[in-house]
């Protein structure tokens, strides 16, 4: 009898370490499948025309965390896609810096996109991560006052 | 009764705390607990727009909060 | 009087070398931009069911980089994007190897997917690029009967 | 006048080259090179869903082929 081997079809990370993109690539290629559409946030060096010193990324970590693996599993099931990957930062990101990786795999490439757009879209409502922008003069919580 | 809340983000900033133990009635609602907060902390006024999260899923007003429950105060969020 | 730059935002490369990633993404990316947009063909193991044993891209190169080229333009026009890289790979390609890479980036990532997204569509449809399937009993091109 | 013409991908294999130079009537257009081609090239029938490029653009049935003209023969594409 073979046995049974459960692929890992969902990584999901919040770290402090610099989020690496072939890794999350290397995730979630795969050999059945034809394409791989990935989103990366980058750090921008200004927000309404005032200059961007550092962001600094907290969490409600067990939250996030399970927040994100619930979006990665909503993909599975509205897409058909192979693989997900879920990375986000967190602690002092520099302009350029990367806040997030989604990376997913599909057979069919208008999926891969449509479930990486579900899940950063998803990501930036409802996964509870914070964002403080540093300026040169003070800083500030993004969204904190819609 | 006694329960866990904790604050993130700007609401972190506003209580001046991560984490407060503070004793309420039994069987209170989160909307309650919102309006209670707001007498107590006096920088928590504002949250009409924030989430609440019981044991780390998001709840509504309507929740009612139980023993040893940990409630969580969140802005609205801004990762990605 | 400051020197007028002129900053290069497409890169067209057709090449037999491996395709690199993180060097499109590091074309791309720009401290003015939120989102970068990426989408990755790799090399099915098999289609219609038949395994494949590995493929042969090839190309009218002149060609096939000044429709490259126009495929890049016309992202810029349509969409509000900052920088677009179109690598495609030629010659032999095993499974899992990169055909082709595609990367956006952009102040919104809506028109990063969605440039993106016309990127690949469009070379598919236009550029003069050729696969042929090479199986264990035999070889086929790519699309020749549709 | 003779010009130039090339063959890509299955259009490469049916007519057995990659480059020919042939003799073609003055003023003739795509569609008619097309049929030219057939004749010529016994491999080379169904092309209706080939496409034709002049000097490294495409090209309609109705483009008049000039001297000089480079004329590419591109059965459908299959990048990416």
């Amino acid at each position: 009898m073979k046995p049974i081997i459960m692929e890992k079809t969902i990584s999901v990370i919040l770290t402090e370490q610099t989020l690496n993109l072939q890794e999350c690539f290397d995730f979630v290629k795969d050999p059945g499948c034809g394409g791989v559409a990935i989103f990366i946030g980058t750090v921008r060096n200004n927000t309404q025309k005032k200059e961007v010193k550092f962001l600094d990324f907290s969490a409600y970590e067990a939250m996030a965390v399970k927040e994100m693996q619930k979006i990665a599993q909503q993909a599975h099931v509205k897409y058909t896609i192979k693989k997900i990957a879920i990375h986000h930062a967190k602690g002092l990101l520099q302009i350029g810096d990367i806040p997030v990786i989604i990376a997913v795999s599909s057979p069919h490439r208008k999926d891969a996109f449509e479930a990486c757009q579900f899940a950063i879209d998803s990501l930036k409502e409802t996964v509870p991560i914070w964002k403080k922008e540093h300026f040169f003069d003070g800083e500030v919580w993004v969204n904190a006052h819609p | 009764m006694k329960i866990k809340s904790l604050f993130f983000g700007i609401a972190k900033d506003l209580s001046g705390s991560a984490e407060l133990i503070l004793d309420i009635p039994v069987n209170m609602t989160i909307g309650e607990f919102e309006s209670l907060l707001s007498e107590r902390l006096s920088g928590l006024k504002d949250t009409q727009n924030f989430a609440f999260a019981a044991n780390e899923s998001f709840v509504e007003r309507d929740y009612h909060i139980k023993e040893n429950d940990v409630i969580a105060i969140l802005p609205p969020v801004s990762g990605g």
